[in-house]
């Protein structure tokens, strides 16, 4: 048993799915996704049980590619966000309706599928495959499936799509040169090559582009806001619950340590740039006027700080962000749901248009409020252990850092709490806003039990990550 | 060698089939026969029989009969579709076939040649077809004016590459390659022969439509028929780069700075202007035309490292082929009874017809560069060998020009999935499906196992 | 014949050959009727074909000679589809200028 | 057994929270109340089953729950220390929140929301006992943020009112200002000691003491928390708003406990501060200034609460000053007597207000004294406690202040005189606007006057029993409290011993009070003023009315500043940056556009460029040579 189970599982249930028409494409794209996330859960335990369950076959001779799965404790970790997330996030469509809902979940589950092999990959191009394929079902879901004017939202896509495979291809030629030099796309080998600063330095800003475009990282993050909007939920989910934190995995499973000596001469630079991101995509979301672009630019703003965790460079900074990954993985499903929830009922994403929930639901009020708060970082939920170890390894490197970055919990109140306000506080509105359904209370439920429980007992997830990060720091500091 | 002959007594046969008035029967035998051909030549590879020299005329290496292959292969979609779209002339189908196959002689001919005057051969054959074919639609003043340039240009370019070919026997006084090689090889040499190695560049650099010898391709590609225009972009392209390949690779000439830095220069003005232009084209056909030159400039990168990049290009030409063999059967499918090949008229295709959608939307993947198509892996060898090579600007430039050609290829699948169509369906007959689902599988199939082709040539 | 050769040189033959092809490059780029333009290709390639023969002589070799054959007759198939083209542009369009032929472009 | 009984102790609270979100609805609000009570009522019964065993044994003890977070060497557990500053804090904080749900059962009886309420107040006890009983500096900040939630979910508790909301955002915004130089403070000295044990942190201090100015800075920031959380200076804004909440809660939470956590932390803290003089001094200073500024806009306001609001600001800042000083048992003392005045005066307050169906204006009440006697009793006695009257328990731990005061800087001691001063005087000034004189209201109001039923005024009288003789707990002489809180503090509280000095204080500081408490009678009563309605308000007063619009400044200073930013990020910057990769897509098309323009259709043009593309290629690589 190995690790290539989980992504035979996903790619057999977007074909199913696929076959199984519109009827119970829902259902058993639920399935699959399930089935994923048991097996995941198995290969975690036979992982801590030491068993091996890597994968690595000879794929092309010539360019010598492998097929293979290196399965490590930061690798696992985002499978298992990939695969805990993706059952919740078909589980949300059950209160939508698709027109060719085969196609959609089928898709879904392919995209499930490519981000999975994207943080499973250990050959530099089997890697560069996974990340490329993740992009087209997601364009087809965005554009196809999405809301709004047609026009805008072809515009939007189409620009995020060239945008993103843009940034990509620079990727692709690092790759070509660190092949050219490896003879072997091998993460190990790659890992052993010796380059000078200059080359590091292109290597590293060639895989930056790629990343800075995926995470994103002002100023590269045009892209994003109107994706968020324009995407259907369940697409806004997957982008943001884990599609950018292939950026953020990237950055620490590639970047970094192949152009280690890059990574430290410009890591004051990118920390800055990260940490402008947060304070900039935290005042751009005070005034956004559309529920779905505010929690974006939330987003925006909270991967920059976890992004200047990855360049601390240090274990902390690298261990807080991955915890801060996943925290916000679940969280921004969580909230991106909300929305969907209030649109489901008013049709709308203007927050203008809203208010006055509260009184008419206060079983959604509830929930809302406890992601809200979540997303703030309130101590006691996952979101404050990542956002401490990260705010607390920036400080290490220099206080500024910690404070220029630590502005989020300020900001970050200050924003959410205004959409919540205006959102779901206020008048009893004209509207009548049923309370949640089943379906949705049990995704709530189980984002803010996980959120919760991490939060009080991280150590789990932490022990998990720790090691391999250990020995990636080992390899940056060689 | 047999593979040359056979294809020729193909050709012969269908000439006779209309004699004999064995219509019906023509395009099944025709096929059948290709692919026996195609058996026969795949053959040649486990017998390992590496050459059959006819007076030194044909070198039947891998190199050749890879490319055979590849050219058979595209001549059966070719001939396939030829059933439909001919439907309505019944009288000529069997001209039309038979200058189809005589092309793929002339294809064969100019990639298992062992001397110029066979080279000069081959490509006349296949240039004098593709004229014909080009101007084959005699009523369509389009069809005309795109023969009409065809001719003149292509004969023009002819003429450059005759008078190349003049000046290198002038230098070394014979034609065969293997001498020429040899001679070539030697440290001094009069500049006649580089003169002469320049024109037949030129000549080809015409056929594979570079900048600035492009701008016939648009023009003719819009104008005429559109399997002829399959035939263009898809056969005629890659036989001429396969020739220019393997001229230049015998010819010894790379090494001066300045060959480089043309071929660089024309490289990546192709890639660009070929990019840029097809942005804002509406009709289809035009589109790929200028994509085509862009692909041309992508092609030419293989030169810049021209010892060893026989493989790449080979990979890059069954990739570009295919995928562009499965957009046109797409194309040749939805335009068939229309008056142009707007994009309009693919508005709604993922709804109204989702395989046909499908399979443009592979080929135009493939063509952009995206994995697990052919096409990523195609892209990749090449940049990875260039930049081996040295040549870090070509590459960035080809990176810019992926990044732009995804803009018009994104604009088709735009239209098959975000518009409404205002056009009632049609039938579409089986063998376009087929065209283009085999393509598209050979695709899939070779873009995740490149091997399959790169073992090919070694 | 090699005395001949000897006592011009190459080199003129050469040159007369360019000069020629030259003259066709004009006319294909100068003139826009047709025929005058399959004419002035026609030079192009005579020129070459004088040059072939040329070169056969210098280096004493059949082959040049042969190859002209090939080259006459390649060029009269070319003549005769694209006389065949010009026809039915002429029937439809009822001209011979190639300028008329601008309705592809863009 | 001490284990569970601890865990009884933090988690009864939190029970309760539970019962009432899920099942409080169900239940029916008597039920809802009376549990939520009891929950408290346990946390009570177990704090003082550990007091007692404190008081016998001496020894503190402390709990590991489970491993948290662990950075590097940095391990953060969650732990638990019952020693004698969080178990005296325990006290008061589920004694007098025991009492205040028991008011809240009669006070909140006709809102439809009143399991909600319960299940924040529960839920505030929960965090408020966190906070004081966690071993680490980290699971304070659990407290810390959780107590600011609560604040925040019980200040917009009405939520359809879009101003309570507002001012439940300011206060949760405004606490988060210092809780960001909390957590950088936290990182400081984690970085420093790789621990954040207060014993440990407490050990290393005093084993090597190295790096001063970092320590310095870590306190300045842990400073800058206690000032958002206990509401100083510059960021003591948010409370006056709070009392937008139900009064109950302005009580609870505003007046008697959360406010005070800044004073615990430090308090806790002490070692550090102790090396710090510098951070000292500003600590006094800052204390000194908020207690003036905050009297002297006291004086002028009209809003009952809003008056008790400012006193609570004003008497904050004479802890802090305490704090400054060292004397961080003299602050202890004063949280305590101030605990059970202020909680009576907001309770009594409430009462008023219960009585008068939501109004505040004091223009608008008067007279109340005959129709609410137990009320004006309980409230006159706080009253007399807060002004700092013999012998109520407020005269005794004020009178140390200023004491202390005296002794360090006598610029402060003016200073904490004069907001004594002024105490008194807007103290008496609300009782006499509230009680004396004639009724001002409507006339309906009048015919409902009433006293609150029991439930309300036990509660009261039991505070105003305990403003009373609160000052027992640390007389001059006998100082129970100093010698109690002894092992927690670093440094030695040196005894005053009654001197003639401190006699003299003590008449001085009487005196003053009595002097604000004339200067009111005088003014309410003999000349029977009623403040002017808000337009008439004019000069200085005006300013001072609208609290030397201080709100008005971080307005244009901070808040529209940002938002300005925000809007033009949002619509010229965004697109902007939007327009730039746009842009580059504009500029190809533009080119394609010319492009066609070059692509005629003439084959003369064609054949032109292609002769031209000869001529250029073989003049480039032939004519070189």
């Amino acid at each position: 048993m190995n690790v290539s189970l989980i992504l035979l599982i996903l790619l057999l249930g977007a074909l199913a799915t696929f076959l199984s028409g519109d009827k119970f494409a829902s259902k058993v794209a639920l399935f699959f996704s399930l089935v994923a996330l048991g097996c995941s859960s198995v290969l975690v335990n036979h992982f801590l049980g030491g068993v091996d369950i890597n994968v690595n076959n000879p794929w092309i001779l010539q360019p010598h590619v492998s097929f293979a799965l290196k399965a490590d404790g930061l690798s696992l970790a985002m499978v298992l966000l990939t695969v805990s997330l993706t059952p919740l996030i078909i589980l949300t469509g059950f209160g939508n309706h698709f027109e060719k809902s085969k196609n959609f979940y089928a898709l879904v589950l392919f995209m499930a599928f490519a981000m999975t092999g994207t943080f499973l990959a250990a050959d530099g191009l089997l890697y560069y495959i996974f990340w490329e394929l993740a992009l087209i079902p997601i364009y087809f879901i965005a554009l196809i499936w999405g809301n709004g004017d047609a026009d805008e939202r072809k515009k939007a896509v189409v620009k995020f799509f060239i945008y993103t495979l843009g940034g990509s291809l620079f990727m692709l030629i690092a790759f070509a040169y660190l092949y050219i030099n490896a003879g072997s796309f091998l993460l190990e080998d790659l890992y052993k090559l010796n380059l000078t600063a200059t080359e590091q330095t292109w290597i590293f800003f060639a895989f930056f582009l790629a990343y800075a475009i995926k995470i994103p990282i002002i100023p590269f993050h045009t892209w994003q806001a109107k994706v968020y909007q324009k995407a259907p939920t369940i697409g806004t989910m997957l982008l943001s619950g884990i599609m950018l934190k292939m950026g953020l995995y990237s950055v620490i499973r590639w970047q970094l340590p192949i152009a280690p000596l890059a990574a430290k001469m410009y890591m004051p630079t990118l920390i800055g740039l990260s940490i402008a991101g947060v304070i900039y995509g935290s005042i751009v979301a005070l005034r956004q006027k559309d529920l779905k672009k505010l929690l974006a630019y939330s987003s925006l703003a909270h991967v920059g700080l976890i992004a200047a965790g990855c360049y601390t460079l240090t274990a902390d900074g690298l261990s807080g962000a991955v915890s801060q990954m996943i925290a916000h993985g679940f969280v921004i499903v969580g909230l991106f749901f909300a929305a969907e929830v209030i649109f489901r009922r008013f049709g709308t994403y203007k927050i203008e248009d809203l208010g006055g929930i509260r009184p008419q639901a206060s079983k959604f009020t509830s929930m809302f409020m406890i992601l809200v708060l979540a997303s703030v970082a309130l101590p006691g939920t996952f979101n404050f252990v990542g956002e401490f170890t990260v705010l607390y390894s920036l400080s290490q490197v220099n206080i500024w850092f910690a404070i220029f970055g630590g502005t989020t919990i300020i900001l970050g109140a200050y924003y959410m709490l205004k959409m919540f306000q205006n959102v779901m506080l206020g008048e009893t509105n004209t509207k009548v806003f049923a309370d949640v359904t089943i379906n949705e209370t049990i995704v709530f439920v189980i984002l803010i039990a996980f959120l919760l429980f991490y939060g009080l007992y991280p150590k789990p997830i932490v022990d998990l990550v720790n090691p391999s990060i250990t020995e990636i720091l080992k390899t940056i500091n060689r | 060698m047999i593979t040359l002959i056979a294809i020729t007594a193909l050709g012969v046969f269908c000439l006779i089939a209309e004699i004999f008035n064995l219509r019906k029967a023509l395009v099944p035998v025709t096929v059948l026969g290709l692919l026996g051909i195609l058996g026969s030549t795949l053959n040649l590879y486990s017998l390992g029989e590496l050459s059959s020299d006819y007076n030194t005329m044909i070198f039947a290496d891998n190199y050749a009969k890879t490319y055979s292959s590849l050219f058979i292969l595209l001549t059966v979609f070719l001939v396939a579709m030829s059933h439909d779209v001919y439907k309505e002339h019944q009288t000529k189908i069997s001209d039309y076939v038979a200058i189809k196959v005589f092309l793929l002689a002339g294809a064969v001919a100019m990639v298992s040649f062992a001397n110029l005057s066979m080279y000069f051969l081959g490509i006349e054959t296949l240039s004098i077809a593709l004229y014909t074919l080009a101007g084959s639609s005699r009523l369509d003043i389009k069809s005309n004016e795109a023969g009409m340039k065809y001719f003149l240009m292509g004969s023009f370019a002819s003429g450059f590459i005759l008078f190349g070919i003049c000046l290198i026997y002038g230098t070394f006084g014979t034609f065969d390659l293997k001498e020429i090689s040899e001679f070539s090889g030697a440290l001094d040499k009069a500049i006649w022969f580089s003169i002469g190695v320049s024109l037949i560049t030129i000549g080809m650099l015409f056929k594979i439509a570079a900048v600035p010898f492009h701008f016939w391709a648009p023009d003719v590609y819009e104008g005429s028929p559109s399997l002829v225009t399959a035939t263009m972009s898809t056969l005629a392209k890659v036989v001429a780069f396969a020739a220019l390949y393997k001229l230049l690779a015998a010819m010894n000439l790379f090494p001066t700075i300045q060959f480089q830095n043309i071929i660089v220069t024309v490289s990546i003005l192709s890639m660009t202007v070929g990019n840029i232009m097809a942005l804002r084209q509406e009709n289809v056909k035009r589109m790929l035309a200028f994509s085509g030159i862009s692909h041309a400039g992508f092609m030419l990168m293989t030169v810049l490292s021209i010892a060893n990049a026989a493989s790449n290009l080979c990979y890059y030409t069954y990739a570009y082929a295919l995928a562009g063999m499965a957009a046109f059967a797409v194309i040749i499918a939805v335009t068939k009874n229309k008056d142009n090949e707007n994009i309009s008229h693919f508005n709604g295709l993922g709804r109204s017809n989702p395989l046909l959608a499908a399979v443009l939307t592979a080929a135009l993947l493939s063509m952009a560069g995206i994995p697990i198509f052919a096409g990523f892996f195609a892209k990749f060898n090449l940049f990875t060998q260039t930049i081996q090579a040295g040549y870090l600007v070509v590459v960035i430039a080809g990176v810019i020009n992926s990044i732009i050609s995804v803009g018009y290829y994104f604009k088709l699948i735009l239209a098959m999935y975000t518009k409404e169509t205002q056009e009632t369906t049609q039938n579409i007959p089986f063998v376009y499906y087929a065209v283009g689902v085999i393509s598209i599988l050979i695709n899939l199939v070779i873009g995740m196992h490149p091997n399959v082709i790169t073992d090919l040539l070694n | 014949m090699d005395n001949i050769l000897n006592q011009i040189g190459i080199e003129n033959y050469i040159f007369l050959s360019i000069l020629l092809f030259c003259i066709g490059v004009f006319g294909v780029l100068y003139r826009r009727n047709a025929i005058i333009v399959f004419m002035s290709i026609e030079i192009m390639l005579n020129a070459v074909n004088l040059l072939f023969v040329a070169f056969s002589t210098y280096h004493q070799d059949p082959k040049g000679q042969v190859f002209v054959f090939f080259s006459m007759t390649v060029a009269a198939a070319e003549v005769a589809v694209g006389l065949a083209i010009l026809v039915s542009v002429f029937r439809n369009i009822g001209s011979v200028d190639i300028s008329n032929l601008k309705n592809l472009k863009g | 057994m001490d284990n569970s009984l601890v865990l009884l102790l933090l988690l009864t609270p939190f029970v309760g929270f539970l019962f009432n979100v899920f099942l409080g609805k169900k239940a029916g609000k008597g039920i809802s109340g009376a549990l939520g009570t009891l929950a408290v009522v346990v946390s009570f019964a177990m704090s003082v089953y550990f007091f007692m065993q404190l008081n016998a044994s001496g020894k503190p003890i402390a709990i590991k729950l489970l491993d948290w977070i662990q950075i590097g060497n940095l391990k953060v557990d969650f732990g638990i220390l019952l020693d004698q500053l969080s178990l005296l804090w325990l006290l008061f904080v589920t004694g007098i929140g025991s009492l205040i749900h028991l008011y809240s059962i009669s006070y909140m009886h006709d809102d439809e929301n009143m399991h909600k309420f319960f299940a924040y107040l529960n839920l505030f006890v929960f965090f408020m006992i966190t906070l004081v009983v966690g071993s680490n500096l980290l699971v304070m900040f659990i407290g810390w943020e959780g107590v600011g939630l609560c604040s925040y979910l019980l200040i917009g508790f009405w939520h359809k009112n879009q101003e309570y909301n507002d001012a439940a955002k300011k206060a949760f915004i405004m606490n988060r200002i210092g809780d960001l130089g909390f957590l950088i403070g936290i990182f400081i000295l984690a970085s420093l000691f790789s621990t954040l044990n207060f014993v440990e942190m407490k050990q290393a201090l005093s084993a090597g003491n190295t790096n001063t100015a970092l320590y310095s800075i870590a306190a300045l920031c842990l400073f800058i928390g206690a000032t958002g959380k206990s509401a100083q200076l510059p960021l003591y804004t948010w409370l006056p708003d709070a009392m937008a909440g139900p009064t109950p809660v302005s009580a609870l939470i505003h007046a008697a406990t959360m406010v005070t956590a800044g004073i615990f932390m430090i308090t806790r803290m002490n070692f550090l501060f102790d090396v710090t003089p510098e951070v000292q001094n500003i600590i006094a200073i800052v204390g000194a200034i908020t207690a003036l500024v905050a009297a002297s806009i006291g004086l002028f306001q009209n809003d009952i609460k809003k008056v008790l609001a400012y006193s609570t600001v004003s008497q904050l800042g004479l802890m802090f000053l305490a704090l400054g000083l060292g004397a961080y048992n003299v602050a202890v003392f004063h949280v305590i007597t101030h605990a059970f005045f202020k909680a009576c005066l907001f309770l009594g307050s409430g009462s008023v207000i219960h009585a008068l169906h939501g109004e505040q204006d004091m223009r608008k009440m008067g007279g109340l004294r005959k129709a609410m006697p137990i009320t004006f009793a309980t409230m006159l006695i706080s009253t007399l406690a807060i002004a700092g009257i013999f012998p109520f328990a407020g005269f005794w731990s004020k009178d140390e202040i200023l004491m202390v005061a005296f002794e360090h800087n006598k610029g402060l001691w003016i200073m904490g005189s004069i907001a004594s001063i002024m105490t008194a005087f807007y103290m008496f000034r609300l009782m006499y606007l509230t009680f004396f004189r004639d009724f001002r209201g409507t006339e309906e109001q009048k015919h409902h006057l009433h006293e609150s039923p029991s439930l309300i005024t036990w509660p009261l009288i039991i505070l105003a029993a305990l403003a009373t003789f609160g000052g027992l707990i640390n007389l001059p002489g006998s100082n129970w409290l100093n010698h109690f809180l002894e092992p927690i503090l670093a440094r030695k509280h040196e005894e005053h011993a009654l001197g003639s000095q401190e006699y003299m204080l003590m008449g001085i500081a009487l005196t003053g009070a009595i002097i604000g408490i004339g200067w009111a009678y005088s003014k309410y009563i003999k000349e029977g003023f009623v403040p002017k309605q808000d337009s008439e308000i004019v000069g200085f007063s005006k300013t001072i009315y609208h609290k030397y619009y201080v709100d008005e400044f971080y307005m244009s200073l901070i808040l529209k500043p940002l938002n300005a930013l925000s809007n033009f990020f949002r619509t010229t910057l965004e697109p902007a940056l939007g327009n730039i990769v746009y842009g580059l897509g504009t500029v190809a098309n533009g080119l394609g556009n010319q492009g066609k323009k070059v692509q005629t259709g003439s084959i003369g043009l064609y054949l032109f460029a292609f002769v031209i593309g000869v001529l250029a290629l073989v003049s480039y690589l032939f004519l070189g040579q």
